[in-house]
């Protein structure tokens, strides 16, 4: 039995670690949602500097040709840190899709550039509320231009390049669209989570690309989004820990009555429920990225139990830990809001908790999926 | 059993209803005006014609009505939509402070302009570090003549930056037990070494306010209750607290959530055709139909004469972990859309963002969900306190970390 | 604002609540569980001169001619006491399906024995594990016979007469059937429950006269079963109330580590979540009795409401009521496991928790439902 | 990260997969046996050829194993129906307290016997008016000469009616504070005077006793620790008692409510297409599945030499619950059916059922759910204790209501 990260990739965790409690402070993080900006640029060309973008992309393209242990390892500081960077679009999601679904051309093209963090990449899929459908998409590729208005489209606002989700009359496709052109507009949307930019992108006639010129299958798209899920996963988890340690500095602290609130059961019990939560979530993510980096066929179970531990941690330890200060956990001033805010945000980014759960049981009872 | 009005009680509401169709502003001028100039318009015109304060004597400005009286009042002025919270702690706790407390002459002197809107209060109890321990104030007042100076901070003060007056508990004597050291005054929030700062919360909505004392001047005669007593006017202001912010958890509820169920698809069809949906729905509207009902209960009871008491407390302790697990529901039902928060794109407007955003603050100001399940533990089911460490011991022995 | 009872039913209850107090201590209950008995015969016969199964029967048959206010007064304090009577099947059930369906002869005929409690009725519905259909009935009429297996059916060992809901070429009926006759094979079913009778019945061309001499809608079945679940909310709120009784006293009295374990908050926000949930569950029982007795056209919303309300306050106090003990909860000689078992019995006899949330939300959105 | 073993652990496991298909008995004549016969004879085979006590050293009867050799072994005999329970707590929890602090005679007395099975041994901690406060014990032993005689009464004590010996825990002292006046003994358990009387619980089944002493004459020479130290002797003995409860759940899995969802029907389809049955399914095997995997890391753990912490509480604290919780569900997914008890009639002979009657048990057993989670955020979290208001005063001054 050795179901544990090796030597060399605790090292890595441990220098992520130092890195990002350096440059990626909470002031960071308040910093951006003080502001307009979208990122931390600087952040992220520290981040491209130690390779972290080029983690899972094989050498041949300019990657460091690692396993995904390692990029979960990275995810779960991402989501620590409560990072302002596109992390997640560029590397779990473009990346990842230009990778499974790219032609040769269109890898050596891209994946050098992404790995290096010169471009940002992201992918758009989301068209209108409600469960994403892939049938159901009304961006349409006609000849080499893609039209049609997909929203929310996560950190659009500094990429270079998006994989467009569309339909064309063939079925399914996944288009390269670079941002800079005149047939896409980018308008920025608010979201619960100012830390990181979210658009709306109108695609009028753009200039398209067909990844690997062909169609792809719903099937194995929704296996690029399994993988993106335990990276998801990873990161929920990091804020998870954070929210925790945050809650159980501050009722170590904080006295009322004379005693610790610390002392009192219905916070030493409240923290003991996220302490499970948050473990439950951390082996079935290891669950997770053992599937994932085995090519193993538990990969949908795997992924979604994974998934829906990292929401639900996520969720509660962020929620509580605001409760847990109380007053002043309500204040702008203290950081408990980050975690809220980006828990919910990874919630919600590739299907929420309900299409995961359906899809846990599909994997557990081995029928097929359609939603997300 | 049933829903209807006592003849007595259809005559009062007949008489509101009509009043208020004669009076509720709806000219273009009362529109342009900002949300507290509306409100003490309002409060005036009702205070002219013996609509303000309706339990309160008419000595004081009110109306000498009974319970039930005043909640049928409020149920027609709620059918429209008025600025009034502006005077809820001022009329709801600080009034019923001032009339068991003060002087006759004070309360001759306050109680009418409160009533009428031309004055506006505040309540400075909380301090940085006291949290649900709200005795452990450490705010110092020292005597000095017939004065007292007034040192120290007070936080999450709702509306100080519009108030004309405050009440404030502070510490007289720090030797003495927590509870046993402290006093209560009402003071002047324009006067010198008082410093008013916004708190940005969480939403980024500034609804309260640290409040910070500098050699602050207090007279003897603004104290109400004697020198060590201020525990216990203190719990007479807090008694009417849950009157007064109670309710209020806004447009979270069942009938949303089938309109949003109804709009979006989950799994390739309506998600109100969901099974796990339909289960959601259904646990939310026992919880409010729930509490509807155990509203409708309590009136018949105030109908029949009985006091408000501590049960009241489940409302807030149902309702507003529900409003938190209803919105982030609803997010999740629109996907990723359910993170988009401008107004113009996101759906509904964004309120469902707007709840879950202020869903933590529902269930922490008033008392935490804790604090709530203490009060229905000890004050309904006669369960004992928690041990108290910093009993009769001098305050400034009690352990603070 | 007039939403409580009225003096009288006060009295009511006071005189219920004083009767069972006398007839129907927990050594009562305890007796029929350590026997092979399927009810307190001699309670019955009490509680039949007291006039409690004649409650809402017209005077026209022998009845009182009361309201479900009455009813629902005396249905908690079944529940408070847990009593071992077959006051559910025979005065919710059969006596109300008789009442809604039979003929003018049929009810002459039966509603004067089943209201001064001489004749015991059930209703026989169930046949197969899963939710009820109705229009999967196995069980058939033909002629005056009926033939079919129901199981389980509630009290059927102590019955005189049985409902039972059958299928003929005409469609959905509801059967009167005397246990007294050899076509009726009644075999005991032992349940969770052991204080209460339970049965299988083997139909074999046993006498049968449908009630009404005619088939009945599934709707007018469901009118049946939303009053009856009313009744069993109340049920389930007396249940539910003795729970947190015991449970509270036991926390006054029991000491740990030098004070009452009452004063710990993992005990006193356990027994706080009972209060709130035993609360919800009364005021929707109110709103449910008020529909029934009103005949309000909401009578479907409130009655679902109230089940479920009902079910989730019965299962959660009867659980932590036993936790709130400790060891002793678990054992024979406490009371707290027949709490437990009638809570789980009342949530599984007319349909459970799920189809019942399902009816709420159909009754919200004004959907016809069919199962149950 | 692999689900493999070490080359040493697959030679060990080897091993043991080689001797058991050897040795684990099949004829009829041992399945003959009652229970414990069998369990018995099963232990002194193991034993005979040095499978027993596998952590043990090998002058107590044990093989000087490793915890992850301990662990391969448990899995390879759990691939076989076999009765083992009967010495859990003997070979678990007294075994090693011997070890630490019986006699080097008393070591090589008892402990090759506790191995092999021929002794068995019981625990008699648990008070009546004790609960999770295991130091509140009445038991008393006063000295008479070189003995001591115990009057009192224990309760909870399982396997009390078949064990040859117990451990005890009595108060030598009742003015000295709660934990300070204890000692600790082991003692025959046919000495006269000791009288067993089995517990009925709320499913009908007796695992349980009380143990009531009268009179009981002890050595002195069977003391383990010094007077007065018998709560720490009690500690080494509980410290080991969740390596020796845990697990045994029992199969109220995710697979059988998957079966039972596949066969009822809900809503006119298969239980298992609705959503909410989905939902419910994917949450318990979020937690199956954790607890599964957080077994693979701490066996990762001690296959690298580290010892099984605190941590371990959570597969209690997540698995009686749920067991609760989804044998509640499956009832009534069952729809009425779902009460019957009947093994010959019920879904799944009856177990579902059991389950939900036995997991109160479960939920207790060890330590409740409040325990535990005091247990994790106390030692694992690091918060502070409770305030003990029993601290440092004399046994019968404590309050004990």
């Amino acid at each position: 039995m050795n179901f544990e990260f090796s030597e060399e990739q605790h090292l890595l965790r441990d220098q992520a670690r130092a890195l990002l409690a350096e440059f990626c402070p909470t002031d960071t993080v308040r910093a951006v949602l003080d502001s307009d900006n979208e990122w931390d640029q600087s952040l992220w060309e520290r981040v491209a500097d130690m390779g972290w973008t080029a983690t899972v992309i094989p050498e041949a393209y300019g990657g460091l040709g690692l396993s995904h242990y390692e990029l979960a390892i990275l995810a779960e500081e991402m989501g620590r840190s409560v990072a302002p960077l596109p992390f997640s679009s560029s590397v779990y999601l473009a990346s990842e899709a230009i990778l499974a679904f790219g032609s040769e051309g269109q890898k050596s093209e891209w994946l050098p550039k992404l790995a290096s963090g010169e471009c940002v990449g992201t992918v758009a899929m989301w068209e209108r509320p409600g469960a994403l459908a892939l049938e159901q998409l009304a961006t349409r590729r006609l000849g080499d231009t893609v039209s049609g208005v997909k929203s929310p489209v996560p950190d659009a606002g500094v990429a270079d390049v998006v994989v467009v989700l569309a339909h064309s009359d063939a079925g399914l496709e996944a288009c390269l669209v670079p941002m800079d052109q005149a047939g896409v507009q980018q308008q920025c949307v608010m979201t619960l989570d100012g830390s990181r930019g979210h658009s709306t992108l109108t695609l009028d006639n753009a200039q398209a690309e067909v990844l690997g010129h062909n169609t792809i299958e719903p099937s194995a798209w929704e296996r690029l989004i399994d993988g993106a899920a335990v990276m998801f996963a990873w990161e929920q988890l990091g804020v998870a820990e954070s929210a925790l340690t945050q809650a159980r500095d501050y009722a170590l602290q904080r006295f009322a009555f004379g005693r610790a609130i610390g002392s009192y059961q219905a916070i030493k019990h409240k923290l003991a429920a996220m302490y499970v939560k948050n473990t439950l979530a951390r082996s079935n993510a290891y669950y997770g990225v053992w599937a994932l980096a085995e090519n193993s066929a538990d990969l949908p179970l795997a992924a979604a139990t994974a998934r829906v531990a990292g929401i639900q941690a996520a969720a509660f330890a962020a929620e509580e830990n605001i409760q847990t200060h109380g007053g002043m956990g309500f204040t702008w001033e203290f950081d408990c809001h980050f975690y809220y805010r980006r828990a919910k945000l990874l919630s919600l980014v590739i299907g929420s908790e309900a299409v995961w759960q359906d899809r846990l049981v599909s994997g557990l009872t081995h029928q097929p999926t359609v939603a997300m | 059993m049933d829903f209807n009005d006592t003849p007595a009680e259809a005559r009062f509401r007949e008489e509101a209803v009509t009043w208020l169709s004669h009076n509720v502003p709806t000219d273009d001028a009362f529109w342009a005006l900002t949300p507290l100039e509306q409100a003490k318009l309002w409060q005036k015109r009702k205070y002219d014609d013996g609509w303000a304060c309706l339990g309160w004597a008419t000595e004081f400005g009110g109306r000498g009505a009974s319970p039930i009286e005043e909640v049928i009042w409020r149920q027609e002025e709620a059918r429209y939509e008025l600025p009034t919270n502006f005077f809820l702690i001022g009329q709801g706790m600080i009034g019923p402070t001032l009339m068991a407390w003060a002087t006759a002459d004070d309360k001759a002197r306050y109680l009418p302009p409160l009533a009428s809107g031309e004055e506006v209060w505040c309540q400075l109890f909380s301090e940085p570090a006291g949290g649900s321990d709200l005795a452990a104030l450490r705010t110092r007042a020292e005597p000095d003549g017939d004065d007292w100076i007034i040192n120290g901070q007070k936080i999450w003060t709702s509306g100080a930056h519009y108030a004309d007056y405050g009440v404030i508990v502070v510490r007289t004597d720090p030797t003495l037990p927590k509870h046993k050291g402290l006093s209560y005054f009402y003071i002047d929030m324009r006067a010198p070494g008082v410093e008013i700062k916004p708190i940005k919360q969480l939403t980024g909505d500034a609804d309260f306010n640290e409040v910070y004392f500098t050699d602050v001047r207090v007279s003897d005669r603004q104290r109400l209750g004697e020198v060590g007593q201020g525990w216990q006017v203190a719990l007479t202001t807090l008694m009417n607290e849950r009157a007064a912010i109670g309710g209020g958890i806004g447009k979270m509820d069942v009938d949303l959530a089938i309109a949003i169920a109804q709009d979006v698809e989950l799994d390739g069809q309506p998600a109100i055709d969901n099974a796990a949906v339909r289960t959601r729905i259904a646990d939310w509207y026992v919880q409010e139909a729930g509490l509807k009902y155990t509203g409708y209960r309590s009136l018949t009871a105030l109908s029949r004469g009985a006091l408000p008491g501590p049960e009241n407390s489940i409302g807030k302790l149902v309702g507003a972990p529900k409003m938190q697990a209803m919105a982030s529901f609803l997010m999740d039902l629109l996907g990723a859309s359910g993170a988009i928060t401008d107004e113009a794109l996101a759906v509904k407007a964004g309120i469902i963002q707007r709840a879950y955003m202020g869903a933590p603050g529902m269930r922490i100001a008033g008392g935490t969900d804790e604090i709530m399940a203490n009060i229905i533990a000890e004050r309904v089911l006669g369960l004992p306190q928690e041990p108290r460490l910093d009993k009769g011991i001098p305050f400034t022995d009690v352990p603070t970390g």
